[in-house]
């Protein structure tokens, strides 16, 4: 971006001179004394390089190459999508790999993997905006966002996998002309209220924190239109302190609601599961063990999103080591509790005298499921041990490569959770194996479209970073680097 | 084709005064639209081709039973449940509405439908005219009210798209005058003394029948009349000959018998009185008494009676440990004088004589032995048995175990032979006019008689049968047959006792009853079955008109059995015994199919989808082999090997299948399976295809409805034949419904003898285990319907699997659908395998939806589409249903079916729309759908209960599950209702729940399966 | 700037070149007795609210009564349903099983109090207002970038445009301009 | 800078706010009444028959019981419509001529059936049995309405599932004598009254919500 002040469509003030512009590539990292890296920023920015960097993606369309190559990889996908639903409203679940016994498929697996997903977003955001932690600034509005996308991709297969897709409107409660009600014992109605609940919060706080940053656009937009879109969607923000303020309660408020909900649904949906009788799916420890699952894949896939978007678009300045780091650590510890999840699972299983229990749990030690198990175990378990290693986590290819495992690994956890369980129950007589078909995958990589095609959109339309927030973390007035604590002068 | 056309066509009709030959009665002209003449008037007039005449025809029939179906309000038929759109259909009364007929309201019908040639009686529930169930007629012997599967079946064939509508001559557009014409005029031709004309049946006991036929051998006395049928028993009669018995049939009396010892015979199965038999064995048999009979199986190949048996031994047919030498052993050890001529039986074979041989002679068993041979051994055991139950008593008049009765088939002749003689005669030219009625034989005849090419040397053939198949299409003439249940006839049963057999329905498709085309040879045009049938029986010494109705009302006629001869049986004096060498090679050992027969059902969906009995393979069969043997050639379930008879060239290809129980070195492999396989006979391209029949066409067509076992048979090896196998490299497996036969020490089927259960299980399983839940209100209402099912009386035979399909709409879906793990039956019979794989047992165990009290499906459904009525029902409401398919998961007997498409679009459409049942919605696709208890049955009672302002009696309401098994397996009513037989049999001590220890509460339970093994059984 | 004033004003604006400066300025203003007055900052100032509006938000009240009514009502619904409108037996469990009632209960509380915040939100800050008279200053673009403003408006008793000009001037700003009311 | 937007974007932006946020209730109030509108119910909406038959005047005016022609209605789950005979056992001595009857003469002589259009139709997977409902005292009337009062027929009520439970969770509300049930003029008893027939008929109110009752 060395050509920023050089800009002519950039309406607006050029940056104050003199202003170092922020560096594409990072200074050399300052470690603490326990060897993480302790920059937030990199050292140079100010308000105006802040705003420059950040909003110079959606307004000046820079490296629009990259972007159209990954539009049109991803708008494929989405045609593939609606040919494959398309056809399956035609046809019928038939064409699906499901069957008695195995009567869930792939559409639940890809249900639990993308709303798991969907988790990470509002987690980082909302839990460590409670927590004050200050690396969140940068990353959490690509990761709301993220997970609105997600959870979009998620909602989609309880719809889909119906038998009969036209009356979905049963599972909410309307006054019908048959005088009944949903039946309001079924995990899937929980789902339903949980995952329309969790979606309808996570996009009013996205939005919410987006409001200051559409005016940032607004007033710095070259285009008449531009200047439209963004006054209209920015709701005339004039940063007034009053509304500053009613703006931070709010916005806190609604963090503090959205950290029990995101703990909820995924909790939630564990229930699809551990509510009923079948073995494998039984079990107590299935909430809490999704919820960190939930997390992980949830980490793994901001990862994945973050580490070529910052390389694309240059912005090490902003998310800096620290930031990788932290998140490293993060999805490293949720994936040691994934990893008790497997564990207590086995031992209780070995543990238990109920047969059937038993059965399942050595049919996926040594048993037909073993084939799925232990990719799972390699994934999810034993590879992420890198993570110790500081070198690794500073290493972004690495984190990148391992991002992409984690969620392979994840996604796996889940067919092996859905199918395995199914196709081994209790009545030998009834069993049978599962085999997705062709537009079992269609499908599955249609969702993938769904998701990237609007994050792309979101990358070139709003914000990706929060720039209010970030330049909370600057003293004001003068450069250098930021430190963890608000500034006295901020708060008095 | 619009009403004044129609009418017009009579007035032009009347005046060439076609004459039809038909049986009188209300007419229709939507029945005439389907006459010959008609179509030829059609021809003349518009100028159609016959196929799209007779189309035309079609529709216009159809149209008019749909009206018949508009008079109920196409209730369950017209649209598919599920649709949210409100139907605005038309109200179509009668004109003139029949006598008894009030509609909405079944009527039932008395008749007999014909297994192998034999009657079994059954009622048919009609609707508006539309037949559309088949039940057992109590009243006749060989059903006393239940059926086997086939008379289940028979519906679907009734109605079947593929059958043949139109009269074809020489492939072609025929019609019936002409046949007629062709047919006057060759017999004119023939020598004086007819010599030259030839007639082909299957096993015929009809009376008129006969008494036709002796009319036509005094017209033509050098006629011939042949007959053969691919299940025959040929050697039994070979025997009969050689000790110069006297003729007889055997009647059984499993009542009486306390030691069965079976020499490969399937009685349970396979024989005319076999649904008889399986009640009668019952009744020594049930849990109630303390001692039980016991029997003894040898065969090559697992059958039901084998499964069912106490003690089976799995060994080949010849050589010295094979059946004949079993037989001889024992009958030597039993005191007949048997002479071996090279090798004696082994080591095995004695030491089995020598138990069996005391079992038969204790005290106990006195007068209670009962030893068969089966139909496809060779004509030395016959003799052996013979003379064994001879020996031990089994002849005794009145009180033995067996009757012999004078014969009861027409015609009893050995039916290779005949067969032969005829292709004989076809082959030198001699046969001028051959009929060939109801059979295939082009594709069924031994092999090696060439049966097709002797066939083109015939100068007038005619073929009736109601498909277009291999024969109809090389006979100069096919006419199509009318349906059992469209014509009129008569039968005999197992035990001699005649029924007359009466159409429900005008022939949908056309055709002639055999009756009728028979007729043509007598006189010409030739009379109404009506006629020929009364002609025959209101006679002088036969029916007055009153008896005639009553026979007609009851389906049976009074007195028409006969009765047994006290005669000597014979079987005294020597019996030659040469045992073959030990054979090294492989034995191909060919049978019936548990589902299709001889062939003669491949045209029935049902049948073919249908779950064989043991292995489960269903839409065709494959060649099965012991585990020892596959070892031994190194072969897998799925790999498809060429099977290659001894001396010529002949080979057949399909899969095989690892079938615990098959003799080391036996090829299992059934009749009937494959047929049409890849040729260009498919008789479904003939008429436009539902969809249903676009799914046995597809099968047939890619060849993947089994193995044809007919290339391989020849007249000199019927029943099996050494054989060597290849590797065709080919692999993928049969379709099949259970994968998985081992129990995993699980306790599932609960099975041993007597003492051992009681051992093994001190608590009965009645108690349930507590529960945080209270079920009392639901518990306090008059009803609780419950259903046991006595395992120790279930022999496997799937009779209750198409009953339930017959009875609540249930689509078959096709093979491919099964192979992916979607078939619908409501109900299906789960079998396992113990102990030593080469020498197992079985156990079936039928399985539906067991209406659960705390059932796990209803609380995960988010719709309340599955939930629990006061009575107890476990309820599936298809109308709410959105298909998550969360019940079916979360169902630990996983009873539930799932409409992945729309499989019911061929039920729901012309013709097998007439055949649905109005009282069962038709499910749509995305819908779960599972076993009802029959509840439009349980409404029907509570309806007519609650008028008279009553309960319902026990026994009022019967599923159609318990209401065709031979058994009594199954029994159905309120627990509540202390007296009833439910109630009664859940204080057995055998009674226990499926998966009690899950605390599903079950309605439907179980009694352990009691066996009566001599030698102690190997662990369950 | 002593000229009289044609069209109204709708007050007087301070640029300034950083928070510290704002918040003093602002101080200074209460000091001098100017109620009507209103902050512009391109982010979250701590404390600056309170300076220029003396009174605390109601808004946590809303969330809370939102919140009560989701999860109440949530709550009679399902029992409704389940209990009163058509008792079926559903696998023998109690009409009334409170247990599973609680997740649906939990996500309305949820939803109806974040719902009902953001109205509250909308309704308090009178947003959306898409035209507002401080946008005509040309420097105000720079509020939502790297500049800190503050506005005392004409609505003060005490205001009169010279006074507080001059009373802005002295409060080290980038500049000083009237914002015309339009 | 300069404003964007005019300052009556001040009024037309929540405005367009408060909009969005009705639009579903709006939409929901409008398939509702919809739904009970006799567009989709058909109450009220005479249906035109081939032979515009009047219950009014043979019910009404001649007096002729229902079950003259509905022959079923006490035997069968379907009341029955009459055959072309019925029609004709008088009116082959009345109005012989009358053009008006025309098909009715036509359908005889062809014997080709009259085709009556549906006024009450019930979905495939609903099974209503007429004759116990007569058999336990519901009146005709409460479900046909005065049908001895339309010249041509009409849907009188829904029959959706909702009016269905209505009558089935209070059943003693409609509950007529044995004597009345075909009685046109018959009224609702009294609560009291009803109890008693309650009793009278047998009937169990809880088994009457029972899913399996209608549908199998």
């Amino acid at each position: 971006m060395n050509d920023a002040t050089s800009s002519t469509e950039t309406k607006g003030p050029p940056p104050p001179p003199g202003t170092p512009v922020s560096p594409t590539t990072e200074a050399e990292p300052v470690f603490s004394p326990l060897g993480y890296p302790q920059r937030l920023l990199a050292p140079g920015l100010t308000y105006a390089s802040i705003t420059e960097e950040v909003a110079s993606i959606p307004l000046r369309r820079i490296r629009s190459g990259w972007w159209w190559a990954a539009f049109g990889v991803a708008a494929a996908l989405l045609f593939l999508l609606v040919v494959a639903v398309s056809w399956l409203f035609v046809t019928g679940i038939g064409i699906w790999g499901v069957n008695i016994p195995v009567a869930w498929g792939f559409a639940i697996v890809n249900f639990v993997w993308w709303i798991g997903i969907g988790h990470a977003g509002t987690l980082i955001s909302a839990i460590l905006l409670l927590l004050a932690q200050h690396w969140r600034n940068s990353i959490n509005r690509t990761a709301e966002a993220m997970t609105i996308f997600a959870v979009m991709c998620a909602g989609l297969f309880p719809l889909l996998h119906l038998g009969r897709p036209q009356v979905f409107y049963f599972l909410f409660p309307y006054p019908d002309t048959m005088g009944l009600w949903p039946q309001f014992r079924s995990p899937l109605v929980w789902d339903a209220f949980a995952v329309s609940t969790y979606f309808t919060v996570s996009l009013l706080y996205w939005y919410l924190g987006l409001v200051p940053d559409f005016a940032t656009l607004r007033d710095r937009c070259a285009t008449r239109g531009g200047r439209f879109f963004y006054g209209v969607v920015s709701l005339g923000w004039r940063g007034s302190a009053a509304h500053w303020h009613r703006h931070q309660i709010a916005y806190r408020l609604l963090a503090g609601l959205a950290t029990p909900l995101v703990l909820s649904v995924h909790s939630i949906v564990s229930l699809d599961f551990s509510v009923a009788i079948l073995p494998g799916w039984h079990s107590t420890i299935f909430p809490p063990y999704f919820v960190a699952g939930a997390i992980y894949s949830g980490f793994a896939m901001v990862l994945t999103l973050l580490i070529p978007f910052r390389k694309v678009f240059a912005l090490e300045g902003l998310i800096t080591p620290r930031h990788l780091n932290n998140m490293a650590l993060v999805m490293f510890i949720s994936g040691l509790l994934v990893g008790y999840g497997y564990f207590m699972e086995v031992f209780m299983g070995l543990l238990s005298d109920d047969p059937f229990e038993h059965a399942g749990t050595l049919s996926r030690l040594w048993g037909a499921h073993s084939v799925i198990f232990y990719p799972v175990l390699l994934c999810n378990v034993i590879v992420p041990q890198l993570l110790w290693s500081r070198r690794i986590r500073m290493n972004v290819w690495a984190l990148f490569a391992l991002s992409i495992v984690i969620n392979i690994g994840m996604w796996l956890e889940r067919l092996m959770i859905v199918v395995s369980s199914l196709s081994r129950d209790f009545l030998p007589s009834s069993w049978g194996d599962y085999w997705p078909t062709f537009w079992d995958w269609a499908t599955f990589l249609g969702t993938m479209g769904l998701f990237f095609t609007c994050f792309l959109l979101f990358l070139r339309l709003a914000p990706a970073l929060s720039m209010s927030d970030v330049r909370e973390l600057l003293t004001p007035g003068e450069e250098g680097p930021p430190v963890d604590e608000p500034q006295p002068e901020a708060k008095v | 084709m619009d009403l004044t056309e129609l009418k017009q066509a009579v007035e032009r009709l009347q005046r060439c005064g076609g004459e039809k030959g038909r049986l009188e009665g209300w007419r229709s002209l939507e029945e005439l639209a389907d006459t010959t003449e008609f179509r030829e008037l059609l021809e003349r007039e518009f100028a159609v081709p016959p196929d799209e005449a007779d189309n035309r025809a079609g529709l216009k029939r159809r149209e008019f039973l749909q009206i018949l179906g508009g008079t109920l309000g196409l209730a369950g038929l017209a649209g598919l449940a599920g649709c949210t759109v409100r139907p605005r259909g038309e109200i179509v009364p009668y004109v003139e509405q029949p006598e008894s007929l009030v509609p909405g309201k079944p009527l039932f019908y008395a008749t007999a439908l014909e297994f192998g040639g034999y009657g079994r009686g059954v009622l048919v529930e009609t609707h508006e005219g539309r037949p559309t169930k088949v039940e057992g007629n109590r009243l006749h012997p060989a059903s006393l009210g239940a059926t086997s599967l086939f008379e289940q079946a028979t519906i679907l064939d009734l109605y079947n798209p593929a059958r043949s509508a139109a009269v074809l001559h020489r492939n072609g557009p025929g019609d019936w005058p002409a046949y007629l014409q062709a047919l006057q005029t060759a017999l004119l031709k023939l020598p004086p003394g007819g010599e030259g004309l030839h007639l082909l049946t299957g096993t015929i006991t009809s009376p008129a029948f006969g008494e036709q036929w002796n009319m036509i051998v005094q017209r033509y006395p050098a006629a011939r009349w042949h007959r053969y049928e691919p299940i025959h028993d040929d050697a039994f009669l070979e025997a009969e000959r050689g000790a110069g018995w006297e003729p007889s049939e055997h009647r059984y009396h499993f009542d009486r018998a306390r030691v069965v010892v079976s020499f490969g015979c399937d009685f349970l199965f396979a024989l005319p009185g076999s649904v008889r038999y399986a009640r009668e064995l019952m009744a020594g048999r049930s849990g109630e008494r303390a001692e039980m009979n016991r029997i003894y199986v040898l065969e090559s190949v697992p059958t039901l009676t084998g499964a069912y048996a106490d003690e089976r031994e799995a060994v080949r047919t010849a050589g010295p440990d094979g059946i004949a030498a079993h037989a001889a052993a024992l009958a030597a050890e039993l005191g007949v004088e048997v002479r071996f001529s090279g090798t004696w039986p082994g080591g095995g074979a004695a030491a089995w004589a020598r138990r069996v041989a005391a079992d038969l002679l204790a005290e106990r068993n006195r007068n209670g032995a009962l030893l068969l041979a089966g139909g496809d051994q060779p004509p030395v055991v016959h003799s052996l048995v013979r003379a064994m139950n001879a020996r031990l008593g089994s002849y005794g008049d009145g009180k033995g175990t067996i009757s012999l009765l004078p014969p009861l088939v027409q015609n009893r002749v050995h039916q290779g032979e005949s067969l032969a003689e005829l292709a004989a005669a076809m082959k030198a030219g001699k046969a001028r006019v051959v009929m060939m009625l109801g059979g295939d034989w082009v594709q069924t005849a031994p092999a090696d008689l060439d049966f097709a090419e002797a066939l083109e040397q015939v100068p007038l053939s005619i073929h009736c049968g109601l498909y277009l198949d291999k024969t109809a299409r090389r006979a100069t003439w096919h006419l199509p047959q009318a349906h059992p249940l469209e014509a009129w006839g008569d039968t005999r049963s197992f035990d001699g006792t005649a029924s007359l057999c009466q159409p429900m329905i005008e022939p949908l498709y056309g055709g002639h009853s055999l009756h009728e085309v028979l007729d043509g040879l007598a006189r010409f045009p030739g009379r109404s079955g009506y006629e020929i049938i009364r002609s025959h029986w209101v006679a002088p010494g036969r029916l007055d008109e009153a008896a005639w109705r009553r026979a007609l009302h009851d389906g049976v006629v009074e007195g028409s059995a006969p009765v047994a001869a006290a005669a000597n049986p014979g079987g005294g004096g020597q019996v030659e015994v040469a045992l073959g060498e030990p054979e090294a090679g492989l034995e191909l050992v060919l049978g019936p199919d548990p589902s299709l027969w001889d062939g003669r059902y491949a045209q029935n969906a049902w049948l073919q989808e249908l779950p064989r009995p043991i292995h489960h393979l269903s839409w065709g069969n494959a060649f099965l082999i012991g585990p020892a043997t596959g070892e031994r050639l190194g072969l897998e379930s799925g790999e498809w090997v060429r099977v290659r008879g001894g001396e010529e060239e002949v080979a057949i290809e399909g899969p095989v299948v690892i079938q615990p129980g098959v003799a080391d070195g036996a090829v299992g492999l059934t009749l009937g399976c494959g047929l049409w396989a890849g040729s260009d006979e498919s008789p479904f391209r003939v008429r436009q295809p539902t969809v249903l029949l676009n799914r046995t066409e597809a099968a047939h067509e890619r060849g993947e409805s089994g193995v044809d076992a007919y290339p391989i048979r020849t007249r000199a090896h019927p029943w099996r034949r050494a054989v060597v196998l290849e590797r065709t490299g080919r692999n993928d497996r049969a379709v099949t419904t259970q994968h998985h036969h081992l129990m995993e020490g699980r306790d599932l089927l609960r099975m041993g003898t007597r003492a051992e259960l009681l051992e093994r299980y001190p608590a009965s399983g009645n108690e349930p285990l507590p529960t945080f839940y209270n079920l009392t209100e639901e518990m306090n209402d008059a009803y609780a319907w419950a259903m046991v099912i006595d395992l120790t009386r279930c022999i496997g035979c799937n009779a209750c699997v198409v009953a339930c399909q017959a009875e609540n709409n249930i689509p078959p879906v096709g093979r491919d659908q099964v192979e992916r793990g979607r078939e619908m039956h409501w109900i299906r019979v789960d079998t396992y395998h113990f102990g030593d794989p080469d020498q197992p047992e079985f156990g079936f165990q039928p399985l539906a939806c067991v209406h659960c009290e705390t059932a796990p499906c209803e609380p995960v459904c988010p719709v309340e589409a599955t939930v629990h009525d006061r009575e107890g029902l476990n309820l599936q409401v298809y109308n709410r249903c959105i298909g998550t398919r969360y019940c079916s998961n979360n169902c630990p007997y996983k009873v539930r079916r799932f409409n992945f498409f729309r499989y019911a679009e061929g039920s729901a459409r012309e013709p097998l729309q007439l055949m649905a049942n109005p009282n069962v919605t038709v499910r749509a696709r995305g819908v779960m759908e599972k076993c009802t208890y029959c509840v439009q049955r349980i409404n029907a009672a509570r309806i007519s209960a609650r008028k008279e302002n009553r309960l319902i009696r026990d026994g009022e309401v019967i599923p159609a599950c318990a209401q065709a098994c031979p058994t009594e397996t199954i029994v159905f009513g309120n627990r509540n209702d202390r007296g009833s037989r439910v109630a009664k049999r859940k204080e057995s001590p055998f009674h226990y729940a499926l998966l009690g220890d899950r605390n599903t509460r079950p309605r439907t339970t179980y009694l352990a399966r009691l066996r009566n093994p001599d030698r102690p059984p190997s662990a369950t | 700037m002593e000229k009289t004033h044609p069209e109204p004003v709708y007050g007087v604006m301070a640029e300034y070149e950083n928070a510290r400066q704002l918040l003093a300025a602002a101080r200074e203003a209460r000091k001098q007795g100017y109620v009507r007055m209103d902050a512009y900052t391109p982010y979250p100032v701590e404390g600056l609210a309170a300076i220029v509006e003396g009174k605390r938000s109601r808004l946590p009240l809303v969330f809370l009564l939102g919140g009560l009514i989701g999860g109440g009502g949530g709550y009679a619904m399902e029992w409704y349903a389940m209990v009163l409108a058509y008792p079926i037996n559903v696998g023998g469990r109690p009409l009334h099983s409170w247990p599973s009632f609680i997740p649906v209960t939990f996500e309305l509380t949820i939803l109806l109090s974040a719902l009902s915040g953001m109205v509250a939100l909308l309704i308090a800050t009178r947003l959306p207002r898409l035209h507002h008279p401080v946008f005509a200053v040309p420097e105000f673009e720079r509020a939502t970038v790297d500049r800190f403003f503050l506005c005392i408006e004409a609505t003060d008793g005490k205001f009169s445009p010279d006074a507080v000009t001059r009373f802005l001037e002295t409060t080290g700003p980038v500049m000083v301009k009237e914002v015309p009311r339009c | 800078m300069a404003q964007i937007f005019r300052p009556s974007s001040n009024t037309v932006a929540p405005g367009v706010l408060v909009a969005l946020a009705l639009t579903p209730l709006v939409l929901g109030g409008v398939v509702w009444l919809l739904v009970w509108s006799p567009y989709s119910t058909a109450v009220g909406v005479p249906m035109n028959q081939a032979v515009p038959f009047s219950h009014q005047h043979h019910v009404g005016g001649l007096g002729i019981d229902c079950r003259y022609c509905h022959t079923g209605v006490e035997t069968a789950a379907f009341a029955g419509v009459p055959t072309t005979r019925t029609c004709m056992t008088c009116h082959s001595q009345l109005w012989t001529e009358a053009p008006l009857l025309k098909p009715v003469r036509e359908s005889l002589i062809a014997n080709e059936p009259m085709r009556w259009k549906r006024v009450h139709a019930l979905p495939d997977y609903v099974y209503f049995d007429h004759s116990i409902h007569v058999a336990k005292g519901i009146s005709c009337v409460s479900c046909h309405g005065r049908v001895d009062r339309m010249p041509l027929v009409a849907k009188q009520e829904t029959l959706y599932m909702r009016w269905c439970l209505d009558c089935h969770r209070h059943p003693e509300r409609k509950l007529r004598a044995p004597g009345e049930v075909f009685d046109m003029a018959s009224r609702d008893p009294s609560p009291e009254v009803g109890r008693q027939r309650l009793k009278a008929y047998q009937i169990q109110p809880a088994r009457l919500l029972d899913c399996s009752l209608c549908h199998r």
